[in-house]
C-alpha cells in the first residue's frame, strides 16, 4: 500500500494574513499563519495535526479543502492540484472531500431540520433521486448512532454531543474520500467525548476514510491517529508515525507537549518539563528556530539559523539543530 | 488609527459629492421658483433676475456653478434675504442652538441616569415604568405633543408663553433679556426633551444590561467591593462607551434645528426660517442648509469615530 | 484533625430555567481541610460551578438562588450573615479566579489598578503603598517587567498571564480558601502546566487551602489532596486523590477514568458511558445515573442512595455498596 | 452490538415541532406585546369595517350643525363642514394605516434585496448600494421628505394616486437603514460555521441563498419590518400635518390635527384634534411592544437594536 501515490500532498503551503492596506502603504503587519508546511497523506491513513492556539492547524485545514485561499504551494488530492482547478471542478470534487468542524452549536443551520441538513448536499449535487434521500438520510443517522424518528427535529433539540453526530452524517452521506475533522471532540465533555472518537475508529474501519485530524489534545491525537505532524507558531517541528512520535520524541517542543499532559494518575513520578514564558506574539515571530525563546536547550545557532526539517529516520523528520 | 481615519476621510468626499448631487437635483426638478412666485414684478424683470441668476443655463452648468461656489465656502444666494446663505444660517442658527443644546444636556441626563436605574434594578416595578414611558415617548408625534404642551402650559393653565422667543414688542436687554428668553424657551427645550428621552433610555438601559453579563463584573463583585462600586466604577464606564459614538450624531440636530418644534412654537431657529424658504421656494436657502447639515452630520460620523478611538483603550492603545 | 476551613452541610440551590426549576446543587455536603487542595469534579451541568457561586454568594438573584444548606467558614454561616458582612469576607478571606482570563478583567482599566481594587477596599492603605504591593505580587505570580505589565490593558496580556494576573488579585489580601473555576481549561496545555505548577507552589508557600474545579480527571490527579465527584447535582463519590484513582467505586467514576484516552497507555477501544446527562428538570427520586449505569439494579430506579463511608475515608453514593458494609 | 450509543430515550411518534409553532407560544405568554396586538386589531376593526356601522358613511357635508361639540348622535361632534368626526376619523386610519403597511413593505422589499444582494455579493455591487445608502443617510430625513413632497404637489399628482406616492417617499428614506442592517446581519451569518459547511458540502449560491441565508434573515426583516410601521406612521402624519403629505379631501390622522392652526379651533374644539393624535400615539406605541415582542418571541438573542 506504501508504493501508491499519496491520497493528500501539500507542498509548501503558506498562508499570510496582513493588512496591507494598498491606499496608505503603513508597514502592514503580516501574520504569517502557516509558514511553508509540507506533508502527504496516504490513502486510509488518518494524519493528525497537533499544535497549540496560533499554530496554524486550522488554517492548514481550511486551507487544504480551499475554504480559504492560499498565499503560496500547492495542495494535491489524488494528483489534482486543489487550488488551480475551476469553481466548476472544484463544485464537482466537493463530495470526495468533506470537512466536520468544532463548534456543534455552530455548525448546524439553526433553522433547517436536521434529516434536510443532512441530505440535502445529495439533492444540489444530484447523487441520487428524491426518493432515494431520505431513505440514505436514515441509514447514514443509524451508523452514527442517532434514531432516524428524528429527522424532523430542529438542532437546537439536541445535545452537543447529537449534534456533533449530526454534523458527522452530513459529511459521510456523500461517501468522501477524504475528510478534515477540525478539533470535532474538543467541546464535549469526557464521557460524550469518547462516544464519538468510538465513532471515528468505526468510520476508519468500516468506510475505509482518509482523516486529516486536527486537534490540540494530544492523548485523542495518540488513540486515533496514525502518523502525526507537530506545529508551533505556523511551521511544522516534528513529523512522524504514532509510535516514532509518542514512545522517542525528538524535537524539544513534542517533548515538552507530552510531558505537559495531565496524566489521570496522582501516583506517576515523572520528569516534568515546564516551558517558561508564552507563546510568542504570531505577528513578530522570534528569528531562526521559533520555538529558540521558550526552548529550554536553545543554543546561539538556534536564533539565528532556521533548523531544516530532515528526516532523521524512515518517515520521521525534525526541525532541530540539536537532533 | 491614524490610517483608519485617513481612510474614512476618503470615503467622506464621494459621500459628499453624491450628497450635492442629490440635493441640486431634487431642487431643479421642482418647477417654478422664488422669482416666478413674485406676482409684483413685471416680466423683463423677471428674465433680468433670471439672467443674474443664472436660471436659464442649462442643469449642469448650473449644477457646477453652485459646486464651485461651495467648495469656495459660498453656500448661495438667498432670494428672499438679499443675503448669503451662510450668513442667514449664521443669524438664525444661535437661537435654535441654544434650545437643541439645553434639551441635548437635559435628554442625556435624564437618559442616563433612569436607563442605568432601569437596568440595575431590572425586573423590578421602576423599570417596567420607566419602559412604558420609553415606548409612550418614542410613539409620540412631534407636532402634536407640541399642540398638547401649548393648549395645557400656555392656555388652560396659562403659566408660560405659547410661542416666540421674546414678549411680542418688548426690547428688555441684559440679564430682563435673558429671563424673557428662557422663558419663552421652557416649552420647546420640554417638548424636544420627552422626544428625544425614548430611544436614548431604552439604548443606555440595554447597553449595561449587555455591561452587566459580563465576566468582569462578577471578578469585580468577588472582590468584595461594594456594589455601588461595582455598577459605578466598572459597569457604567464600559456602558458610556459606544454612547461616546452617539453624541457625535447629536450634532447635526444641535446646528439643524428642530424644523417641527420650532414651527409649533414659532420659534425664531433655523427650522422655522428652512419652513419659510420652503413655502415661498427660495431653493438658493434650502440647498445651501440642507448641504450644510449634510457636511454636519458627515463630519459628526467621523468625529464619532475618532472620540471612540481616544475613549477606548484596545483601539487606541495597539497590543 | 486539622480544622476545616470550610463546611458545606446539605447546600440546595436552584435555579428557575425554561422547563421548569432545576436542583444545579442537590443536597451537597463536604469539608475542606485547611492546606488542603480540593478537588470538585464532574462533566458540564453537575453543578460543580454553582457549588462555588453559592459559597461566594455570587449567585445571579434573577436567575435562581440558594433554597436551603449551611456554610460554615471558620465557623460562621455564610448563608446567614448580612449582605455587607460576606462582601467583606469576599476578596479578602476568600477569594475566586475564574475560566475565561481573557474577560475576566476590565477591558478599559489598566492591569495594575484592577489589582489594587481589592487591596484599597479590604485594607486602610496609600495609594503608594497598594502600588508597591501590586507590583510584589506580579513578581509572585512569575510576571517579568512588572512595572510594564501594571501599567497595560488587559487586551495587551496573553490568556496565560492574564490568568497570573488573577491569581495575584485573588491573592492580594492573603486569603484563606482560594476558589479555582476551571482556571486552565481555556489555557494551552504548555500554559496550563505553568498555571497548576505556580498554584501548587503558592499553595505550599502560603499553608492555603484552595478548592478547585475542572472536568479534567488529568488536572485532578495532579493538584487535589482530596477529591468529589459531582453527577447532576449530587455527590457521587469522593475520598483522597490516591485511593479514588486507585480503586474507584462509583460505576460513573469509574467510567470517566476509563473512557479517557491517556497517553502511553492506548487501547483499541474506549470504553463509553451510553446516553446522556438526563434532564435536571425531570429528575425523580431514583439514583440519577441509573439510566446510563452497566449495573443498574431495581432499587436504583426508585431511591436515591445516600453517601456511605468506608474505612479508608472513601466515601460513595450508590446502591451496589448498600448491603456489603453495614458502617 | 457494539459500544456506540443508541439514544435510550424511547421518542413518541416523531412530531413535528415548527419554529414558528413555538415562535407563537412563546408570544401568547407576553403580556405587553399581546396588549399592543389587541389595540391594533381593535384600531384596524375600527378603521377599515367601523365606517359600515355609522349612519354618516357617505360624509356628508352638513351646513345646518357645524362644529358641534360630542354629543348622542356625532359622538365625536361635527367638524367646520358639518361632517361627523368620528367617522372622518375611521376613515382617516385606513388612510394612515395603509401609508404605514404600504411604506413598510416597500422599504422592507428594497432594502431587505439590496441588503442580501450586496451582504452576500460584496465586490462593486456592494459598494455601489452601501454608498447610495450613504448618501441617502447623510441627507436630513425631514428636509429629504418635504423637497419631495413639494415635487408632488408641483406636478398635481391626482389626489387619490398621492397616498402611494407618500409611501414611495418614505421607502426612499427608510430602506437604507434597513439595507444596512440586514447586510451586517449577512454578513456576520457568513461567517458562521454552517455557512461554511455549505461551502465545503459545495452548495450552489440559490440554495445557500434560499435554505440558509434567507430563514435566518426572516426574523431581522419581520421584527424591523414591524417597527417600521410606526415610524412610518409618524412620518406621514408629520408630513400631513405640513400639508405635504395625505391632503384633503381625503383625510389621514395626520392632516386633521391640521385644525387645530386656526386658534378657536384650537382652544375651543379640542374633539377636532386631540382624538386623531391620540389614534396616532396608541397606533404607534402598540406596534412598537408588537415589535419588540416578536423580537424575543422568535431570537431571544437577537440584538436589540
Amino acid at each position: 500500500m506504501k508504493g501508491q501515490t499519496p491520497l493528500i500532498e501539500v507542498k509548501n503551503l503558506k498562508k499570510y494574513f496582513g493588512e496591507s492596506d494598498r491606499f496608505f502603504k503603513r508597514n502592514a503587519s503580516i501574520v504569517k499563519a502557516v509558514d511553508n508546511v509540507s506533508f502527504s497523506i496516504n490513502r486510509g491513513e488518518t494524519f493528525g495535526l497537533v499544535g497549540e492556539s496560533g499554530s496554524g492547524k486550522s488554517t492548514i485545514g481550511k486551507s487544504i479543502l480551499r475554504l480559504q485561499s492560499i498565499t503560496d504551494g500547492e495542495v494535491l488530492f489524488d494528483g489534482k492540484n486543489l487550488h488551480q482547478m475551476s469553481k466548476k471542478e472544484l463544485r464537482d470534487l466537493r463530495p470526495k472531500i468533506q470537512f466536520i468542524f468544532q463548534d456543534p452549536y455552530s455548525s448546524l443551520n439553526p433553522r433547517l431540520r436536521v434529516g434536510d441538513a443532512i441530505g440535502e448536499a445529495l439533492l444540489d449535487h444530484e447523487l441520487c433521486e428524491k426518493h432515494v434521500v431520505e431513505e440514505k438520510v436514515k441509514e447514514v443517522m443509524e451508523i452514527c448512532g442517532l434514531s432516524k424518528d428524528q429527522m424532523n427535529r430542529y438542532p437546537h433539540e439536541f445535545s452537543g454531543g447529537q449534534r456533533q453526530r449530526i454534523g458527522i452524517a452530513r459529511a459521510i452521506i456523500l461517501q468522501p474520500d477524504f475528510i478534515v475533522a477540525d478539533e470535532p471532540v474538543s467541546a464535549l465533555d469526557v464521557s460524550i467525548q469518547a462516544q464519538i472518537i468510538n465513532l471515528f475508529s468505526k468510520l476508519q474501519r468500516q468506510k475505509n476514510i482518509t482523516f486529516l485530524f486536527i486537534s490540540h489534545d494530544l492523548s485523542v491525537v495518540e488513540h486515533l491517529c496514525s502518523h502525526i505532524g507537530v506545529l508551533y507558531l505556523g511551521t511544522m517541528m516534528e513529523l512522524g508515525s504514532r509510535d516514532q512520535l509518542y514512545s522517542k520524541p525528538l524535537h524539544p517542543y513534542t517533548k515538552a507537549l507530552i510531558s505537559a499532559v495531565p496524566i489521570p494518575n496522582p501516583t506517576l513520578k515523572r520528569e516534568r518539563i515546564i516551558l517558561k514564558g508564552d507563546i510568542p506574539n504570531p505577528s513578530k515571530p522570534p528569528s531562526g528556530c521559533k520555538f529558540h525563546t521558550r526552548c529550554p536547550y536553545a543554543i546561539d545557532s538556534c536564533k539565528i539559523e532556521v533548523p531544516e526539517f530532515k528526516e532523521v529516520e524512515k518517515g520521521h523528520f525534525v526541525a532541530c539543530h540539536l537532533v | 488609527m491614524k490610517g483608519y481615519i485617513l481612510k474614512r476621510l476618503f470615503y467622506m468626499i464621494p459621500t459628499l459629492f453624491g450628497a450635492s448631487i442629490l440635493i441640486f437635483f431634487l431642487y431643479s426638478l421642482v418647477p417654478g421658483n422664488f422669482i416666478d412666485a413674485d406676482p409684483n414684478l413685471t416680466a423683463e424683470r423677471k428674465a433680468e433676475l433670471y439672467e443674474l441668476h443664472g436660471y436659464n443655463e442649462p442643469v449642469f452648468i448650473r449644477y457646477f456653478i453652485w459646486l464651485g461656489n461651495l467648495l469656495k465656502g459660498d453656500l448661495g444666494y438667498s432670494l428672499q434675504f438679499q443675503l448669503p446663505v451662510g450668513e442667514v444660517i449664521g443669524n438664525y442658527i444661535w437661537s435654535s442652538f441654544i434650545v437643541a443644546l439645553a434639551s441635548l444636556i437635559l435628554t442625556w441626563v435624564i437618559a442616563i441616569l433612569i436607563g442605568i436605574m432601569s437596568a440595575v434594578r431590572q425586573y423590578s416595578l421602576f423599570d417596567t415604568l420607566i419602559t412604558v414611558v420609553v415606548f409612550a415617548a418614542m410613539a409620540t408625534p412631534s407636532f402634536f405633543l407640541g399642540l398638547i404642551v401649548i393648549k395645557i402650559f400656555a392656555v388652560d393653565l396659562g403659566w408660560l408663553p405659547a410661542g416666540g422667543m421674546i414678549a411680542t414688542g418688548s426690547n428688555l436687554t441684559g440679564w430682563e433679556y435673558i429671563k424673557d428668553v428662557a422663558e419663552h424657551m421652557v416649552l420647546p427645550v420640554l417638548v424636544l426633551t420627552m422626544l428625544g428621552i425614548g430611544g436614548l433610555t431604552r439604548y443606555f438601559r440595554t447597553n449595561m444590561l449587555e455591561v452587566i453579563k459580563q465576566d468582569f463584573i462578577r471578578t469585580a463583585r468577588a472582590k468584595g467591593l461594594k456594589e455601588r462600586v461595582v455598577i459605578f466604577k466598572h459597569g457604567l464606564r464600559n456602558a458610556l462607551l459606544p454612547a461616546i459614538t452617539l453624541f457625535s450624531f447629536e450634532l447635526p440636530a444641535l446646528f439643524g434645528g428642530a424644523i417641527i418644534t420650532e414651527q409649533i412654537f414659532n420659534w425664531p431657529g433655523i427650522g422655522a426660517v428652512y419652513m419659510q424658504a420652503f413655502s415661498i421656494r427660495d431653493y438658493p436657502l434650502l440647498m445651501g442648509f440642507t448641504i450644510f447639515i449634510a457636511l454636519i452630520t458627515v463630519m459628526s460620523n467621523l468625529l464619532a469615530d475618532i472620540f471612540y478611538g481616544i475613549a477606548d483603550p484596545r483601539v487606541r492603545v495597539r497590543k | 484533625m486539622t480544622t476545616t476551613v470550610l463546611e458545606v452541610k446539605n447546600l440546595l440551590t436552584q435555579y428557575h430555567t425554561g422547563d421548569g426549576v432545576i436542583s444545579a446543587v442537590n443536597e451537597v455536603s463536604f469539608s475542606i481541610p485547611k492546606g488542603q487542595t480540593v478537588c470538585l469534579v464532574g462533566e458540564s451541568g453537575c453543578g460543580k460551578s454553582a457549588v462555588a457561586m453559592s459559597i461566594m454568594g455570587l449567585i445571579d438573584p434573577g436567575a435562581g438562588a440558594v433554597k436551603n444548606g449551611e456554610i460554615f467558614f471558620n465557623r460562621v454561616d455564610l448563608l446567614n450573615i448580612k449582605k455587607h458582612e460576606l462582601r467583606q469576607l469576599r476578596g479578602n478571606d476568600i477569594s475566586m479566579i475564574f475560566q475565561e482570563p481573557m474577560t475576566s478583567l476590565n477591558p478599559v482599566l489598566t492591569v495594575g489598578s484592577q489589582i489594587m481594587e481589592p487591596i484599597m477596599e479590604h485594607e486602610i492603605i496609600s495609594k503608594k503603598e497598594a502600588k508597591r504591593r501590586a507590583l510584589e505580587l506580579i513578581k509572585l505570580v512569575g510576571i517579568g517587567r512588572s512595572e510594564e505589565i501594571f501599567d497595560s490593558f488587559p487586551h495587551q496580556l496573553s490568556g496565560g498571564m492574564l490568568q497570573r494576573i488573577m491569581i495575584a488579585i485573588a491573592l492580594s489580601c492573603s486569603p484563606e480558601l482560594l476558589i479555582a473555576d476551571e482556571p486552565t481549561t481555556a489555557l494551552d496545555v504548555t500554559i496550563q502546566a505553568q498555571i497548576l505548577d505556580l498554584l501548587r507552589s503558592l499553595k505550599e508557600q502560603r499553608e492555603m487551602s484552595m478548592l478547585l474545579i475542572t472536568h479534567d480527571l488529568g488536572v485532578v490527579a495532579e493538584v487535589a489532596d482530596y477529591v468529589i465527584v459531582m453527577y447532576a447535582g449530587k455527590v457521587i463519590e469522593e475520598g483522597p486523590v490516591v485511593e479514588l484513582f486507585e480503586n474507584p467505586k462509583h460505576p460513573y467514576t469509574q467510567g470517566l477514568l476509563k473512557a479517557k484516552p491517556v497517553i502511553g497507555q492506548r487501547q483499541e477501544e474506549l470504553y463509553t458511558i451510553p446516553g446522556q446527562v438526563p434532564n435536571l428538570a425531570t429528575l425523580k427520586p431514583s439514583c440519577f445515573f441509573s439510566e446510563r449505569c452497566e449495573h443498574c439494579m431495581s432499587i436504583c430506579k426508585e431511591e436515591t442512595p445516600s453517601i456511605q463511608t468506608f474505612d479508608n475515608e472513601q466515601q460513595v453514593a450508590c446502591w451496589l455498596y448498600k448491603e456489603v458494609s453495614i458502617v | 452490538m457494539e459500544n456506540s450509543a443508541i439514544i435510550i430515550k424511547k421518542i413518541k411518534k416523531p412530531t413535528k415541532t415548527s419554529l414558528w409553532g413555538q415562535v407563537i407560544r412563546r408570544l401568547l405568554k407576553m403580556k405587553m406585546p399581546l396588549l399592543g396586538l389587541a389595540f391594533l386589531l381593535f384600531i384596524f376593526m375600527f378603521s377599515f369595517i367601523g365606517p359600515f356601522f355609522s349612519p354618516y358613511i357617505n360624509l356628508g357635508v352638513n351646513p345646518t350643525n357645524i362644529n358641534q361639540p360630542p354629543s348622542l348622535e356625532h359622538w365625536l361632534g361635527t367638524d367646520k363642514l358639518g361632517r361627523d368626526v368620528l367617522t372622518r376619523l375611521m376613515l382617516a386610519g385606513r388612510i394612515s394605516l395603509l401609508v404605514g403597511l404600504g411604506a413598510m413593505i416597500m422599504s422592507v422589499t428594497i432594502g431587505g434585496l439590496l441588503g442580501i444582494i450586496s451582504g452576500f455579493y460584496r465586490g462593486i455591487v456592494d459598494q455601489i448600494f452601501m454608498r447610495i445608502a450613504d448618501v441617502l443617510m447623510t441627507l436630513p430625513g425631514l428636509p429629504l421628505l418635504f423637497i419631495m413632497a413639494a415635487i408632488l404637489s408641483e406636478w398635481k399628482v391626482p389626489t387619490e394616486y398621492r397616498i402611494y406616492i407618500v409611501m414611495l417617499m418614505l421607502s426612499i428614506v427608510g430602506w437604507p437603514g434597513l439595507a444596512r442592517l440586514v447586510r451586517s446581519q449577512i454578513l456576520s451569518l457568513s461567517e458562521r460555521q454552517f455557512m461554511q459547511a455549505t461551502e465545503a458540502l459545495g452548495l450552489r449560491d440559490v440554495r445557500k441563498l434560499f435554505k440558509h441565508l434567507l430563514p435566518n434573515i426572516i426574523p431581522l426583516l419581520i421584527v424591523s419590518g414591524t417597527l417600521s410601521v410606526g415610524g412610518a406612521i409618524l412620518s406621514e402624519s408629520t408630513l400631513s400635518f405640513f400639508g405635504l403629505g395625505v391632503v384633503p379631501p381625503d383625510a389621514s390622522w395626520g392632516n386633521m390635527i391640521t385644525s387645530a392652526n386656526s386658534l378657536i379651533d384650537f382652544q375651543k374644539r379640542p374633539w377636532l384634534w386631540i382624538p386623531p393624535g391620540l389614534a396616532i400615539f396608541f397606533t404607534v406605541i402598540s406596534i412598537n411592544l408588537l415589535g419588540d415582542g416578536l423580537r424575543d418571541a422568535i431570537d431571544p438573542n437577537m440584538k436589540r437594536r
